[in-house]
């Protein structure tokens, strides 16, 4: 339980999105194309790092009673920040997560982390425990993002793979086909995970 | 001391300024490049429904948000209107751009929608918007007859056509109230 | 005629071709009959003979212990030659009186005329009923004289004859009924005088139109009796669906035929009550239908009680082909048995003897939902529900879905196109429920 | 006279003649008269699709089954009908290998995902057509007509879009544009009434189903005659709805399942954004079954007085 582990937990034993199936909202939403899963991954992972970085910092001064409200000013005003950045700088990124950059708020996994971890560790593991994490999701809304797009789009990282005649299984951009696709892939992963019994406990 | 209330409110005061300071500072950094690419963004849509201008002014009287397209030479070269309603899941909003010289349409712009991506989010194809370029603003836009329809997608299709016809009589109302040309 | 009957209710093939115009026979003596001291439900007897005794037919040879039992007697003359448990119907072992026929057939001195109905008063009646033995015939056994004595509060107003016979292959109530009308309608008679009600009811099943002018022809005249034709479905004799049908009255949940004025009794059971009071023969032999397509020559016989299956079976030329199942009673409610040296006793309607081909034995598959058991159940219960509640140990929601008013027909299991066991699962959560209810009592 | 080893089972000791498979095989029978009469409306190509259509379920049922590592029960038909009805509601225009993808969609996510035959909450072959349409709209909603094999419309879009109705009888005997089973409602009326006669299913929810959407059209305004007879209705109604699995299990339960299934069809043709609502319809009552199920159950006997 070193402090590598508390980077790498994230990428697939703790994963966020396939092992505790948690920030759904963003997961789904924002997932119909690849460059949008990485997108909306990684800014959740700048929220999550400097959420946790800020927490871990000032633990000790926030009483137990408000840390929740105190938890959430913080993390709302990394997601402002992100938010305006994409705004300057990346207005066609911006555009396509719209509403779901604001929305990073609720997304549980950065509270979670914030609450279950940063909150009772020291600034170095909750940086690697945020980076892990953040990561992790990255990833698998990346994962999610490609299947739809080359299923939904024919294309991936918006780079054409079948030609024009490539008839888009429109489904797969669409909010059920990330339930489609996100279910099968938890199945899959389940199917192949060696130790089943123990994962299935979480949530 | 650390669960009396004067302490719990000193905490949360002090983090909300934190906050409120750190996005303060943000917010005037980012400002002027959000301000500035709105801003082009509505000068790209406004010059490119209205060929041949090369500016654009703001009808500021008008209860809806209207523009002249203005070419170098300074004379109008049309008006440009936003309308939005309903389509098939949600809202269109389009950019459109009338000759009110020769009563015709220089050009349309979805600038949002919620239409079915593959479907009625082919509306923004260029076969589609540029089809509008030229036709008389008496036309009837019926789709499948005066207007291509988009295969499998006949009411995002309609939804523009309707949108377009109910409004041009409208603007050209207001054009005239607001005084023409001048 | 108005046809009357329930709500629910299936439609198995009533396979009575085989016997329904056989008349009556007698079996052979026994050489040895095997007499339960349990043949009823409630106290068994004691054993009021010794090994070596000698005794006639009719003798008492079991001693009633309580109000809910009946004395069993013998049903030959001869020496008793062992006391000992052996195997019954009932698939256990009870204590059993062994007696070798000396095939005199004497009869007992105890046996006599008990005079005329009208000389007799109802607790004569019911006493010599009691003393003849005499419970339910149609399977279930119950002593026929504690029916007869309900609380006088419940004001039971009729008396129902089930001449219904809805078990497929059974025919021994429709020949009765064919040949000896007149001692049903006397034992009804009876009935109506133990209880003093003037409403008697003879229910019996359209199928067996015949039987329906019988006893219509040995009805005549008499007072308050009415033979009424019920439409052929199973379980039309099934003792809530039969109150049903005949007066539209319901039993409550959890509660007796008394609690819906009705007091229900077998023709059979009638036909014997009419023999104790003319002739003061108790129940020695009972009607048996022998059939089932792995007999080969199926028949109606009069069999002492306690003659075994095997003599009976080998009465009927043996079987035929390999047989798969003997049963003692019919194929709905019936129990299959382990083998044929077994006794026939008071409550053995029929020996059923069952090929493969009417088995069609099936694993049983999925339920689609089909709701064909739903459909069926007389009482409207949910079998399907009661099924996966009673296997998955879940008897609260068993015990909410009334699985203890379940009367165990067979409807939904004979109906599931999956073939799955419903009521096997269900009557096993029955008893489990039950059980947690004795526990939280006690 | 000995006899063998004595079965010793619990009773009842006969079993009713009607399984699972021959409840299959009966529904199967049923749809062939639309079979046949979509085969020589659309020839080879109707043909075509409902075989690979066949196919590709029986294929994907049997390897699921195997991953499954479950008994490969493919014989109980119920692969056959999910694949039969699949490809009576999907376009003759329709490409087969989307087709294809149908039938495998229909027997994996509708049907094995949650356990196989007898638990899957909807009905396999409309979540198939469901994620069809949904996937592949341009394909699946453009018709052609059997008689001259130009592309056209379905009655009800026809009727819908542009307002134009279409006559009786071509719709009762079947040469309009539309799916493969749903081109005449007589033939599907037959079958579905072979179904009644042969005790399979009960009038229940077709007659409410039905019964539902003409009182409606009428009530709004439409021609009840023409909203019985265009479209999926007598498909869904007689062949969907009705899925056992997915559909009520008491009278009380499937009167009210085909009432809310008829109002959900009339309130998408006329007021929805898509000409035909019977897919939607049922999919949705789908998901209420296990309530209705739960609250609409048979009165018992000798409840009412034991209080």
């Amino acid at each position: 339980m070193g402090a590598t582990y508390e980077f790498y937990k994230g990428l697939w034993k703790e994963n966020p999105v396939f092992r505790m199936v948690m920030g759904m909202c963003p997961t789904l939403a924002v997932t119909n194309a690849a460059i949008n899963g990485v997108a909306m991954g990684l800014a959740t992972a700048f929220v999550l790092v400097c959420s946790n970085i800020v927490v871990a910092l000032i633990k000790t001064l926030i009483p137990s009673k408000v840390r929740i409200p105190a938890y959430v000013i913080i993390i709302a005003t990394f997601v402002t920040i992100a938010d305006l950045i994409l705004a300057a700088y990346f207005p066609d990124i911006q555009k396509v997560l719209g509403l779901f950059i604001p929305l990073i708020v609720v997304n549980c996994v950065i509270l979670a982390r914030a609450e279950a971890f940063a909150s009772k560790s020291n600034v170095r593991l909750s940086i690697l425990d945020a980076l892990g994490m953040g990561i992790g999701f990255t990833w698998a809304l990346t994962l999610l993002g490609i299947i739809r797009e080359i299923l939904g789009m024919g294309s991936i990282f918006g780079i054409s793979l079948f030609g024009e005649g490539y008839i888009s299984w429109i489904i797969f951009i669409l909010p059920p086909g990330a339930f489609l696709t996100l279910g099968l892939l938890i199945a899959f992963f389940n199917a192949f995970s060696k130790n089943k019994a123990e994962d299935s406990c979480c949530h | 001391m650390k669960n009396s209330t004067a302490y719990l409110i000193i905490v949360m005061v002090v983090i909300s300024l934190a906050s409120g300071l750190v996005l303060a500072l943000t917010y005037n950094f980012t400002i002027p490049s959000i301000n500035e690419i709105a801003a082009r963004e509505q000068e790209q849509a406004i010059l490119a429904v209205i060929p041949g201008a090369t500016k654009y002014e703001t009808y500021e009287s008008a209860p809806f948000p209207m523009y002249k397209g203005i070419d170098d030479s300074g004379s109008i070269k049309g008006v440009a209107y936003v309308i939005e309603g309903g389509g098939f899941q949600g809202i269109i909003k389009i950019m459109v751009g009338i000759d009110m010289q020769n009563q015709a349409l220089t050009g349309i712009k979805i600038l949002s929608h919620s239409e079915t991506p593959g479907l009625g989010a082919r509306i923004t194809e260029d076969w589609f918007q540029s089809q509008f370029a030229g036709k008389s603003i008496n036309d009837a836009f019926v789709a499948r007859q005066d207007v291509e329809a988009i295969t499998g997608a006949t009411i995002s299709t309609k939804a523009v056509s309707r949108l377009l016809k109910e409004s041009i009589p409208n603007v050209v109302e207001q054009y005239k109230t607001l005084g023409g040309g001048k | 005629m108005k046809k009357l009957t329930f709500k629910g209710g299936t439609h198995p093939p009533h396979s009575k071709k085989a016997t329904e115009k056989l008349a009556l026979e007698k079996a052979n003596a026994p050489k040895i009959v095997v007499i339960p001291m349990q043949q009823h439900i409630g106290a068994p007897c004691d054993p009021i003979v010794a090994v070596g005794d000698e005794v006639k037919v009719g003798q008492k040879i079991g001693e009633a212990k309580g109000f809910v039992s009946v004395p069993v007697h013998s049903s030959v003359s001869g020496k008793v030659t062992a006391i000992e448990p052996r195997l019954y119907s009932g698939g256990t072992k009870v204590t059993c009186v062994v007696i070798e026929s000396d095939m005199q057939d004497t009869i007992h001195e105890s046996v006599t005329s008990k005079g005329s109905l009208e000389a007799l008063s109802a607790d004569d009646i019911k006493n010599i009923i009691k003393e003849a033995g005499i419970v339910g015939m149609g399977g279930a056994a119950f002593p026929t004289h504690v029916k007869l004595a309900p609380p006088p509060e419940k004001n039971v107003d009729t008396v129902i004859l089930n001449g219904a016979e809805c078990e497929p292959y059974l025919t021994a109530d429709h020949r009765l009924m064919l040949e000896n009308p007149e001692d049903v309608v006397y034992g009804l008679q009876a009935f109506m005088k133990a209880l003093n009600v003037s409403k008697g009811y003879i229910g019996i099943e359209d199928n067996k139109m015949d039987a329906i002018e019988a006893m219509e022809k040995a009805a005549q005249g008499k007072e308050g009796i009415e033979v009424v034709a019920l439409h052929a479905k199973y379980p039309q004799g099934a003792e809530k669906q039969l109150i049903y049908a005949c007066t539209k009255r319901e039993v409550p949940s959890g509660g007796l035929p008394a609690d819906a004025r009705v007091v229900v009794n077998n023709v059979g059971t009638a036909a014997a009550v009419a023999k104790a009071i003319k002739t003061g023969m108790p129940l020695v032999e009972r009607i048996v239908t022998i059939t089932g397509e792995g007999i080969s020559n199926p028949k109606n016989l009069f069999v002492k009680i306690g003659t075994s299956f095997r003599e009976v079976i080998e009465q009927c030329g043996g079987f035929k082909g390999n047989p798969q199942k003997i049963i003692a009673g019919g194929p709905m409610m019936g129990i299959a048995q382990f083998n044929i040296d077994i006794p026939v006793i008071k409550g053995t309607s029929g020996i059923l003897t069952l090929s493969e081909n009417e088995l069609q034995l099936s694993d049983p598959l999925a339920c689609i939902k089909c709701g064909r058991c739903i459909e069926v159940c007389p009482i409207g219960l949910l079998p399907t529900k009661l099924e996966s509640f009673s296997s998955r140990n879940m008897l609260m929601e068993a015990e909410n879905y009334h699985v203890l008013d379940c009367i165990e027909c067979g409807s939904c299991s004979f109906i599931c196109p999956a073939k799955r066991r419903l009521v096997e699962s269900i009557r096993l959560g029955k008893a489990q429920v039950m059980a947690e209810k004795r526990k939280a009592k006690a | 006279m000995e006899h063998g080893n004595l079965v010793v089972s619990s009773s009842p000791h006969i079993r009713s003649k009607e399984s699972v498979n021959s409840i299959m095989y009966n529904v199967i029978i049923a749809l062939l008269p639309a079979t046949v009469a979509a085969i020589y409306f659309f020839r080879l190509r109707a043909f075509l699709l409902i075989a690979v259509s066949i196919i590709a379920a029986i294929a994907a049922e049997a390897i699921i089954l195997k991953i499954r590592k479950k008994p490969i029960a493919i014989n109980d038909g119920s692969a056959i009908i999910t694949g039969l009805l699949l490809a009576l509601t999907i376009s003759p225009a329709m490409p087969l290998w989307m087709a294809v993808v149908g039938s495998v969609v229909s027997i994996g996510i509708g049907k094995q995902v949650y356990g196989g035959l007898g638990s899957n909450p909807f009905n396999p072959a409309l979540v198939g057509r469901a994620f069809l349409i949904i996937t592949f709209p341009v394909q699946m909603t453009t018709w052609i007509n059997p008689i001259d094999g130009l592309a056209t419309a379905t009655p009800l879009g026809l009727q819908k879009m542009e307002g134009i109705g279409t006559g009786y009888l071509e719709l009762l005997l079947g040469n309009v544009g539309g799916s493969l089973g749903e081109t005449s409602a007589l033939l599907l009326l037959i079958g579905g009434l072979y179904l009644i006669y042969k005790g399979i299913i009960r009038w229940y929810i077709p007659v409410s189903y039905l019964g539902t959407v003409a009182a409606m059209s009428l009530i709004l305004g439409s021609d009840p005659i023409f909203q019985l007879l265009s479209g999926g209705l007598m498909l869904g109604a007689f062949f969907m709805a009705t899925d056992m699995v997915t559909s009520p299990v008491t009278k009380k339960g499937q009167l009210i399942f085909g009432i809310g299934a008829g109002l959900i069809t009339i309130i998408v043709r006329l007021y929805g954004g898509y000409p035909e609502g019977v897919l939607f319809s049922i999919l949705l009552m789908n998901i209420f079954t296990p309530i209705i199920d739960k609250y609409a159950m048979p009165k018992i006997y000798g409840e009412v007085k034991s209080k």
